[in-house]
C-alpha cells in the first residue's frame, strides 16, 4: 500500500509511535497500579510526556521540511473485499502538532504536580491526563480517517472525563455532559463525511485521499459534489471541536474542569484539533465550503471577543478568547492561509496556555483567601482580584508576556501570526467585491476588541488595588507567586511566546520557519501594500484602545459603556445562545421523547391493548356462545340421552320377570308386525 | 274326529296361564310350575302333530325326550331354588338383586 | 456424535442431573447450572478456534461448506406414491452462526453467573435455564427448517415460565404479552414453513423437504408451487413470495424488535429477573436478527432486495425511535430496554443495506450488543438487588458511594454509545457504512436514511450521558437513605468476575474486529454475491 | 258329537281350568296339586292324540318324578321354608298382575289368531302324510316303533339326553346339598 509520496525510515515510525505509547504507558500503570492517591503517578506521566517530547523533537527535526511524507500501513482488519489499514502519515503538519501537543504538555503535567498535590483523586487526574496526550497525539498521527475519527472521540471522552473531574459538582456534570454531547454533534457530521467518503472512494486512507497531486480528491471525472458534502460534514466536526459558533457553548462551561486541563485541553490542544482536521483535509474544500468557514471564523471571532468584553469570571473570559482567536484560525483556513492558521495554532497554544495557568495560580490564591477570610464570593470572578501585581511578581510578568503575544504586540509569537492572517484575508478581499471585505475588517474589529477585553482582564487583575477591602477593610490580601513547580512550567511557555522561538525577524511573519513549512501557502512573498499596512494600523489602533481600557478600569473617568445596555446585556448574556439552546432546542428533544414515549404507551401499546381487549371481548363472546349454544346444544342432547337413559333404565330393574315381560311384549309386537304389515 | 285344532286350542290355553304364572307369581316354585305347563303345552303339540309321522315317531319321541329335560330341568331349579332361599332368605325373584353372595 | 449435537444438548444431561438431585441441595444447583454453561463455552470456543476460513467454507447456500455438519434422518415418513415426509436432524454452522454461537455461550455463562439471586424454587428455575441454553443453541445451529422451528418454539417455553414466575410484579402481564407476542410471530412462520416445504424438492432424494438449503436454491422449488420463484402465485392478492417473506420478517421482527413491534420488550424486560433479561437481551434478541439473515434473506433474496428500503426504513426508525424512547425513561431497566430497540435497529439497517461492511457491521453488532446489553441488564441487576429500586431519581451521586460499579458503568455506558475502542463503535461505523455504501453499491437505501441513523448515536449519547449525571455525578443522594446507603455496597468479587470479561471483549472487539470479521467476511461475502445474483 | 270328543273336551277342560286353578291359587301346596290334576288331564289328552307310551311317561316322570321332588324339595327343607314359601297377601287380582295379565291376554289373542290362520288340518305335509297313509292309527302299537326308532334314528339324541340328565342329577345333588362352611 505503499504511494509514490511514501518514504520510510524504520527509526522515524519507530520513535512516532514510541511517542504516541508513551502516555499510553503511563495510562495504563496509573490506571492498574497505581493507588490512589500515591503521588508516583504525576511523576511517572511527567516522565512519559517528557520521553515524548523528546522524541517528538527528533522526530519532528527528521521529517521536517522534508521533500517526502512518511507513511507506513498495516493491515488492521479485513471486511468484504477492502482491506482496513491502520497507519502512520507523517508530513510537516503532523509532526508540527506532534511536537506542540507535549511541549504545551509537559509545562501542563509538571504544573498539574503542584496544582493538583490536594486532590483526594490525584492519580485519577494524570491517569485521565496521560490518557488524553495519547489520544490526542494518535490522533495527529493517524492516517486512516477512522482511526482518526476514533481518536478524535476519544480526545472527547478524556475533555469529558477531565471536566467531569469533581463530578460531585453538578455544574462540572452537567458541563461535561454538555461538552460531550455537543462534541458528538459535530462528530457525528464529521464520520458521516467520512463514510460518505469511503462509500465513494472505498478507501479511509487520507493519504490516498488527500495528499499530493494524485490523490483521488484532485482526480478529474469525478463528482465534486462527492467531495464538498464530505468537506461541509468534516467542517462541521470541526466546529463542534474547536467551538465554533454555533456549537461553541460548550467550552466556556468546561471551564468547570481543573484549570490546568482548561490550559492543556481546552485552549491548547484538543479545541486546535479541529484546525488541524481542516488542515488535513483541507482538499476537500471548494473554494464556496472555504468562503463558509472564513465566514463562520470571523462571526465566531468577533461575536467571542464582544461576549468576553463583559464576562467577569476569570476563566470564562479566557475560554471566550479562545474562542474568539480559534475563529481567527478558522478564518485564515477560509480565506486560504493555510500556514497562518498553523502558525497561529501553534503559537496561540503557548499563549494561551500560559493564560490560563496563570489564571489557575490567581484562581489557587483567591480561593486561599477565601477560606483565610471566610468569604462569599467567587474566586474566579475578577471583580473581587486587583493589585495583584506586586504580590505576584513572576505571574504578573508571564501573565503580561502571554497577554501581549494575545494582542499581537510586536516582539511577540502572536505578532507573527495574526497579522499574518490579518494580512492574507485582506489580501483574499481585495477585488471580491465590498461584501468580502467584511471579513477582514471584522477580523481587525475583532483584534481590537481582544485588545480591549485583554486590557480589561489585565488591569482588573492585576492593577489597581485590591477590591476585597470593599467586603472588608481590615482584610490584608496576601498572595504568592507559587513553588518551583508552578513557576518553572509558566516560565517556560512564557520563553515560547516570545518571537525567537517561531523567527529571527521580529516583523515579517513570511520569515518564520514554521510559516515556511507549509508549501500550500501561495503568499510567500511580501507582494503588495497590506504586508506593511496592516501591521503599522493594527498597533496603532491598539495602543488607544488600550488607554481606553486603562481608563476606564483604572483611572474610572471614561463611562463609556452603560452597564444596563442592551448591548452590554447581550454581550454579558453571552448573545442568549445558551439560554436558547436550553429553552428551546433542549426542551424540543424532550418534548419529542415524551410524544414518542406517549406514543408508545398509549398508541402502539394502546393498539395492541385495543387488540388484545378486542381479542377479550371475542373470547367473551365465543365463550357465550360457548356456554349458551354450543354447549346448550350438547345439554340438549345430554338431556335427551338422559332422559332416554332414564327411561330405559326403568326396564333395567334386576326383576326377572319385568325383563321377560318385556321380552314377550316385543315378540309380540314383532309377530302382530311380521303378520300384519 | 279330534282335531289338530283342538288341541292346539287347548295347548294355547295352557301356554297363556303358564304365561301368566311365570309373570304374575312372586314365588319361584309357582314360577318354575308355570314354566312346566308351558312345556306341557309345547309338549302337548308335539304329540298332537306326532300323529301324523308314524313312521319316524319325531313327534313323540321328542315329547320323551322334552319330559326327560323338563324333569332334569326342575331338579336343577329346585336345587337352586333352595340355594337361593338359604343365601336370600326369600325366594321372589324380584328380591334377588345382589348376584354376588 | 458431532461437536454440535453434544454442544446443543449436553445441558440437557444437566438438567437431568438438576432434576434428579433432591430439592435440598438446591445450593449446589447454580454450580451445576455455571457448569453446564462452562461446558459449552468450552465447545463453542474450541468451535470458534477450529473454524476454517476461506472462500470454501462460506456456508450460506453451498451445504457442503458448512462445518462441524451432522446430517441424520430424523422423520422419514412414507405417504405413498413418490411422497415422503423427509425431516432430517441437520445441523451445521457457517461464518454467520459460529459468532452467534460463541456470543450466546458466553452470554449464558454471565446469566448462569447472575442466577446465584434465584431465591425460589431452584429446581424448575435451573431445569428451565438449561432448556432454554439448548432452544438457543439449537436455533443457530438447525439447518433444516422444521428443527429451526422447533427449537424457536421451544425458547419460548421456558422464558415464558421464567419470565411469569420469577419475574417481578407485574410479571404475569409481561409474560403473557411476551408469550402472546412471539407466538404471534411463530405460528404464521408455521404457515411458510409449511408452504416451503411443500414447495421445495430435495435434488438428491426427489422428496419434499425442509432442509434450508434447498430452499435456497431456486432450482429445487416445484414448477407451479406456491413459493416458486417462477409461478408467480398470488395469496390474498399478493404474490406468494411476497406474503411469505412479509410473514418470515414479523416473526422475527418481533423478536428484533423492530418498531413497531416491540412493545413487548420493555415490559419483558422491567418484568423478567435479571439473567433473563440478560439472556432475552443479550441472545434472544439476536435470533431474530440471525433468523432475518438465515431464513428472510437466504430463502426470498429476491424480496429482500425489493423490499430493502422498507426494512431499511424500520431500522432508521427503530433506531430514532428507540433512542428517543429512552431519553422520556425514569426506570433505568426500561431505559436500557429501549436502547436495545435503538441498537437493534442498526443491525436492520445493517442488513437492508446488503453490502459486505453493512452485513458484517450488523454481524458485529449483534455480538457487540450481546456483551454489552449482558453487561448493562447485569449492572442494573447489581444495583436492583441491594435496593430494590431502578428509578433514575431514586439515586444520586453513586460515583462517590460505589467507585468500581460506576467505572463499569460507564465503560458499558460509553461503549453501548459508540465510543471508539469498544466493539459497537466499529459496529455502528460499519452498519451505516454499509448504509452510505447501499446507495452507491446497489442503490437500495437512500443517503439520508444513514444519516438519521447516525443522528442515532447522537441521541444514545444524550441519554446515557443525562443517566450518568443523574444517577452517579453529584452529591451523594439517594431516596432510601442511610438504609440505602449501608445497602449499596460496591461490587463484588463475583460480579467483578462477570463484568471484568465482558468489559474486556467488548475492548478487544473494538480494538481488533477481526476477531469477528476474520470468521464472518467469507459468509458474508457469499450471501451478499447471493443476494446480488437473484 | 261322540263319547270321544265329549271325553276330550273334559280332558281339556279339566287341564285349562286345574292350570287356572294353579295360576289363582294363594296356597303353594294347593296349586302344587292342581298341577298334579293338570299334568294328569294332559296324560289323557296324550292318549287321545294316540300317544300312549309318552302318556304314561308324562305320568310316571312328571306326576311322579317332578311333582313327588317338588313336594319332597319343600317339605324336607324344614317348616320355616316352608312358611317362607308361602305366596304373601297376593290377591288374583292386583296392580302388580297386570302386566302378566295383559301380556297372557294377548298372547292368547296371538296364538287364536295364529291357529285360526294357519288351519293346521290343512298343512300340506300332513295332507301328504294322510294321503300316503302314515298316520298313526288307534289301533296301531307305537311302541315297538318308538323303541327302534329312539335307538336307531335319534340315537345321538337320546344319548345326549342321558350324559345331561345324568350331569343334572350330580349337578342337582351337589347344589342341594348342605353347606358346611359358609362360601366366602
Amino acid at each position: 500500500m505503499e504511494t509514490a509520496l511514501s518514504y520510510t525510515d524504520p527509526l522515524i515510525i519507530q520513535l512516532a509511535i514510541a511517542v504516541v505509547l508513551l502516555p499510553f504507558a503511563a495510562f495504563l500503570i496509573n490506571f492498574l497500579l497505581i493507588s490512589k492517591t500515591s503521588k508516583v503517578s504525576g511523576w511517572i506521566s511527567s516522565l512519559a510526556i517528557l520521553l515524548s517530547f523528546i522524541l517528538s523533537a527528533i522526530v519532528f527535526f527528521k521529517v521536517w521540511d522534508k521533500p517526502h511524507d512518511i507513511h507506513v500501513q498495516q493491515v488492521w482488519f479485513a471486511i468484504g473485499n477492502v482491506k482496513v489499514q491502520i497507519g502512520l502519515w507523517l508530513n510537516n503538519l503532523s509532526v508540527l502538532m506532534l511536537l506542540l501537543v507535549p511541549a504545551v504538555a509537559l509545562p501542563v503535567h509538571i504544573y498539574s504536580i503542584a496544582y493538583m498535590a490536594g486532590d483526594a483523586k490525584y492519580t485519577r487526574y494524570f491517569t485521565y491526563l496521560s490518557f488524553f496526550c495519547f489520544a490526542m497525539l494518535a490522533l495527529v498521527v493517524m492516517d486512516n480517517m477512522l482511526l482518526m475519527y476514533a481518536f478524535w472521540e476519544l480526545v472527547g471522552f478524556a475533555s469529558y472525563l477531565l471536566i467531569g473531574f469533581w463530578f460531585t459538582r453538578d455544574k462540572a456534570v452537567q458541563a461535561n455532559k454538555k461538552a460531550f454531547i455537543m462534541n458528538r454533534i459535530g462528530d457525528i457530521a464529521l464520520l458521516v463525511g467520512i463514510l460518505m467518503l469511503y462509500a465513494h472512494y472505498h478507501t479511509f486512507d487520507m493519504v490516498k485521499l488527500f495528499a499530493g497531486d494524485n490523490a483521488l480528491a484532485n482526480a478529474q471525472g469525478v463528482d465534486k459534489a462527492w467531495l464538498t458534502i464530505p468537506g461541509i460534514c468534516f467542517l462541521c466536526g470541526a466546529i463542534a471541536k474547536s467551538a465554533q459558533f454555533p456549537l461553541h457553548t460548550w467550552l466556556p462551561d468546561a471551564m468547570e474542569g481543573p484549570t490546568s486541563v482548561s490550559a492543556l485541553i481546552h485552549a491548547a490542544t484538543m479545541v486546535a484539533a479541529g484546525i488541524f482536521l481542516l488542515g488535513r483535509v483541507y482538499p476537500a474544500f471548494n473554494a464556496d465550503v472555504l468562503t463558509v468557514i472564513a465566514v463562520i471564523g470571523c462571526f465566531t471571532a468577533f461575536m467571542a471577543a464582544t461576549i468576553a468584553l463583559t464576562q467577569n469570571d476569570l476563566k470564562r473570559i479566557l475560554a471566550y478568547s479562545t474562542i474568539s482567536q480559534l475563529g481567527f484560525m478558522m478564518l485564515a483556513m477560509g480565506v486560504g492561509a493555510y500556514s497562518s492558521a498553523l502558525f497561529h495554532l501553534a503559537t496561540h497554544a503557548f499563549f494561551k496556555c500560559l493564560l490560563f495557568l496563570s489564571a489557575g495560580v490567581i484562581i489557587h490564591e483567591m480561593q486561599h483567601l477565601k477560606q483565610k477570610h471566610q468569604l462569599n464570593i467567587d474566586p474566579q470572578n475578577i471583580l473581587y482580584m486587583g493589585g495583584l501585581r506586586k504580590l505576584m511578581p513572576v505571574t504578573f510578568i508571564t501573565c503580561s508576556i502571554a497577554a501581549l503575544a494575545l494582542i499581537g504586540l510586536p516582539l511577540t509569537s502572536g505578532y507573527l501570526s495574526k497579522d499574518g492572517i490579518l494580512i492574507q484575508a485582506f489580501e483574499w478581499a481585495e477585488g471580491k467585491g465590498w461584501l468580502y471585505s467584511i471579513i477582514p475588517i471584522g477580523a481587525m474589529l475583532t483584534s481590537l476588541l481582544t485588545a480591549f477585553y485583554v486590557a480589561r482582564l489585565m488591569f482588573k487583575v492585576f492593577f489597581g488595588e485590591s477590591r476585597l477591602k470593599e467586603f472588608n477593610p481590615d482584610i490584608v490580601p496576601e498572595a504568592h507567586d507559587g513553588s518551583l513547580l508552578y513557576q518553572i512550567p509558566m516560565m517556560m511557555l512564557a520563553a515560547c511566546c516570545l518571537f525567537p522561538l517561531f523567527s529571527f525577524n521580529p516583523f515579517f511573519y513570511e520569515q518564520a520557519w514554521l510559516f515556511k513549512g507549509f508549501i500550500a501557502s501561495s503568499y510567500l512573498e511580501r507582494m503588495n501594500l497590506y504586508h506593511t499596512v496592516v501591521p503599522v494600523a493594527v498597533n496603532l489602533l491598539i495602543v488607544p484602545v488600550i488607554y481606553l481600557a486603562y481608563a476606564t478600569y483604572i483611572k474610572r473617568d471614561a463611562h463609556w459603556f452603560k452597564q444596563q445596555g442592551v448591548l452590554f446585556r447581550f454581550s454579558y448574556n453571552q448573545w442568549y445562545i445558551d439560554s436558547f439552546y436550553n429553552k428551546v432546542i433542549v426542551k424540543l428533544v424532550l418534548l419529542l421523547s415524551n410524544l414518542t414515549y406517549w406514543l408508545d404507551k398509549n398508541v402502539i401499546d394502546g393498539l395492541i391493548g385495543i387488540l388484545a381487549n378486542i381479542g377479550i371481548l371475542l373470547g367473551k363472546i365465543a365463550a357465550w356462545v360457548d356456554e349458551y349454544v354450543i354447549d346448550g346444544i350438547l345439554h340438549v342432547i345430554t338431556g335427551i340421552v338422559k332422559q332416554g337413559g332414564n327411561f330405559v333404565r326403568g326396564f333395567q330393574t334386576g326383576r326377572v320377570q319385568g325383563y321377560l315381560v318385556t321380552m314377550l311384549l316385543v315378540i309380540l309386537v314383532l309377530y302382530v308386525l311380521k303378520t300384519f304389515i | 274326529m279330534i282335531t289338530l285344532t283342538d288341541f292346539l286350542f287347548i295347548s294355547a290355553g295352557l301356554f297363556c296361564t303358564g304365561i301368566f304364572i311365570v309373570l304374575s307369581k312372586r314365588n319361584a316354585i309357582q314360577i318354575l310350575i308355570g314354566i312346566e305347563l308351558i312345556i306341557n303345552a309345547a309338549i302337548l303339540n308335539l304329540v298332537a302333530f306326532g300323529k301324523y309321522d308314524k313312521l319316524n315317531n319325531a313327534g313323540q319321541s321328542f315329547a320323551l325326550f322334552a319330559i326327560v329335560l323338563a324333569a332334569a330341568a326342575v331338579s336343577v331349579a329346585l336345587a337352586i331354588i333352595l340355594n337361593v332361599y338359604r343365601q336370600y332368605k326369600t325366594i321372589d325373584p324380584n328380591k334377588v338383586e345382589r348376584l354376588k353372595g | 456424535m458431532s461437536i454440535l449435537t453434544l454442544l446443543i444438548f449436553s445441558p440437557i444431561l444437566f438438567g437431568l442431573v438438576i432434576l434428579l438431585l433432591p430439592t435440598e441441595w438446591r445450593n449446589i444447583f447454580k454450580h451445576i447450572n455455571l457448569l453446564a454453561t462452562l461446558v459449552q463455552l468450552g465447545i463453542a470456543v474450541w468451535l470458534y478456534i477450529n473454524f476454517k476460513t476461506g472462500a470454501l467454507f462460506a456456508g450460506i447456500n453451498h451445504q457442503g461448506q458448512y462445518q462441524f455438519v451432522e446430517k441424520l434422518h430424523w422423520i422419514g415418513l412414507n405417504l405413498g406414491g413418490t411422497n415422503r415426509l423427509q425431516i432430517d436432524y441437520f445441523v451445521g454452522v457457517d461464518g454467520i452462526s459460529i459468532m452467534m454461537l460463541l456470543m450466546s455461550s458466553v452470554v449464558m455463562v454471565v446469566a448462569a453467573i447472575s442466577s446465584w439471586e434465584i431465591n425460589k424454587n431452584h429446581k424448575g428455575y435451573f431445569a428451565l435455564f438449561l432448556l432454554l441454553d439448548v432452544a438457543i443453541t439449537g436455533v443457530f445451529c438447525s439447518l433444516d427448517f422444521f428443527m429451526f422451528y422447533i427449537f424457536y418454539e421451544l425458547m419460548l417455553l421456558p422464558l415464558y415460565f421464567l419470565i411469569g414466575i420469577w419475574g417481578g410484579v407485574r410479571r404475569e402481564y409481561a409474560a403473557i404479552k411476551f408469550f402472546l407476542y412471539t407466538l404471534f410471530g411463530s405460528v404464521f412462520m408455521l404457515l411458510v414453513m409449511v408452504g416451503l416445504y411443500f414447495s421445495v424438492r430435495d435434488p438428491q432424494t426427489g422428496n419434499h423437504t425442509f432442509n434450508m438449503i434447498c430452499m435456497m436454491n431456486p432450482a429445487n422449488y416445484d414448477k407451479g408451487s406456491i413459493f416458486g420463484i417462477l409461478s408467480n402465485a398470488t395469496l390474498l392478492g399478493y404474490p406468494a413470495r411476497v406474503v411469505g417473506f412479509i410473514v418470515l420478517f414479523v416473526a422475527f421482527a418481533i423478536k428484533v424488535p423492530v418498531v413497531p413491534l416491540h412493545t413487548w420488550l420493555p415490559d419483558a424486560h422491567v418484568e423478567a429477573p435479571t439473567p433473563v433479561s440478560i439472556i432475552l437481551a443479550g441472545v434472544l434478541l439476536k435470533v431474530g436478527g440471525y433468523g432475518i439473515i438465515r431464513v428472510c434473506f437466504s430463502i426470498f433474496p429476491d424480496i429482500a432486495t425489493s423490499g430493502a428500503f422498507w426494512i431499511g426504513l424500520l431500522g432508521v426508525i427503530s433506531i430514532l425511535y428507540g433512542a428517543l424512547n429512552a431519553l422520556a425513561q425514569r426506570d433505568l431497566k426500561r431505559l436500557i430496554a429501549y436502547s436495545s430497540v435503538s441498537h437493534m435497529g442498526f443491525v436492520l439497517l445493517g442488513i437492508a443495506s446488503q453490502t459486505a461492511e453493512g452485513m458484517s457491521g450488523a454481524m458485529m453488532q449483534m455480538v457487540s450488543h450481546g456483551f454489552l446489553s449482558a453487561m448493562l441488564f447485569y449492572l442494573v441487576g447489581v444495583i436492583y438487588n441491594r435496593v430494590h429500586n431502578r428509578d433514575i431519581y431514586s439515586f444520586r451521586g453513586l460515583g462517590t458511594l460505589m467507585p468500581k460499579y460506576t467505572v463499569f458503568v460507564m465503560v458499558a455506558f460509553f461503549a453501548s454509545l459508540g465510543l471508539p475502542g469498544f466493539s459497537a463503535f466499529i459496529a455502528e461505523a460499519f452498519s451505516l457504512i454499509g448504509a452510505f455504501n447501499s446507495q452507491a453499491i446497489n442503490g437500495l437505501l437512500p443517503n439520508w436514511m444513514a444519516v438519521c441513523g447516525s443522528v442515532g448515536i447522537l441521541l444514545s449519547a444524550a441519554y446515557f450521558l443525562w443517566t450518568l449525571q443523574r444517577m452517579f455525578f453529584g452529591e451523594t443522594q439517594l431516596k432510601g437513605g442511610q438504609i440505602w446507603e449501608l445497602a449499596l455496597t460496591d461490587l463484588g468479587k463475583r460480579e467483578l468476575i462477570t463484568l471484568v470479561p465482558l468489559a474486556l471483549l467488548a475492548f478487544a472487539l473494538g480494538v481488533m474486529p477481526s476477531l469477528v470479521f476474520d470468521k464472518v467476511n467469507d459468509s458474508v461475502l457469499a450471501l451478499i454475491q447471493f443476494i446480488q445474483l437473484k | 258329537m261322540n263319547i270321544e270328543h265329549i271325553l276330550f273336551y273334559v280332558m281339556g277342560f279339566i287341564a285349562v281350568a286345574s292350570a287356572l286353578v294353579v295360576a289363582a291359587s294363594k296356597n303353594l301346596v294347593r296349586s302344587l296339586f292342581m298341577f298334579f290334576v293338570t299334568l294328569f288331564a294332559l296324560a289323557g289328552l296324550y292318549v287321545f292324540a294316540l300317544a300312549d307310551f309318552v302318556a304314561i311317561t308324562q305320568i310316571v316322570i312328571y306326576v311322579g318324578g317332578v311333582l313327588v321332588l317338588m313336594l319332597f324339595a319343600f317339605m324336607l327343607s324344614g317348616k320355616e321354608v316352608l312358611n317362607n314359601l308361602q305366596q304373601r297377601n297376593s290377591r288374583f287380582i292386583s296392580l302388580s298382575k297386570v302386566p302378566a295379565i295383559l301380556v297372557a291376554l294377548l298372547f292368547a289373542i296371538v296364538l287364536y289368531n295364529a291357529i285360526t290362520k294357519a288351519q293346521p288340518n290343512d298343512l300340506p305335509w300332513i295332507k301328504a302324510s294322510a294321503q300316503s297313509g302314515n298316520v298313526i292309527k288307534p289301533a296301531d302299537n307305537t311302541i315297538n316303533n318308538i323303541g327302534v326308532n329312539l335307538m336307531t334314528r335319534y340315537l345321538l339324541p337320546f344319548e345326549a339326553v342321558s350324559v345331561l340328565l345324568m350331569m343334572t342329577l350330580i349337578g342337582a345333588a351337589h347344589l342341594a346339598r348342605k353347606e358346611e362352611h359358609k362360601i366366602i
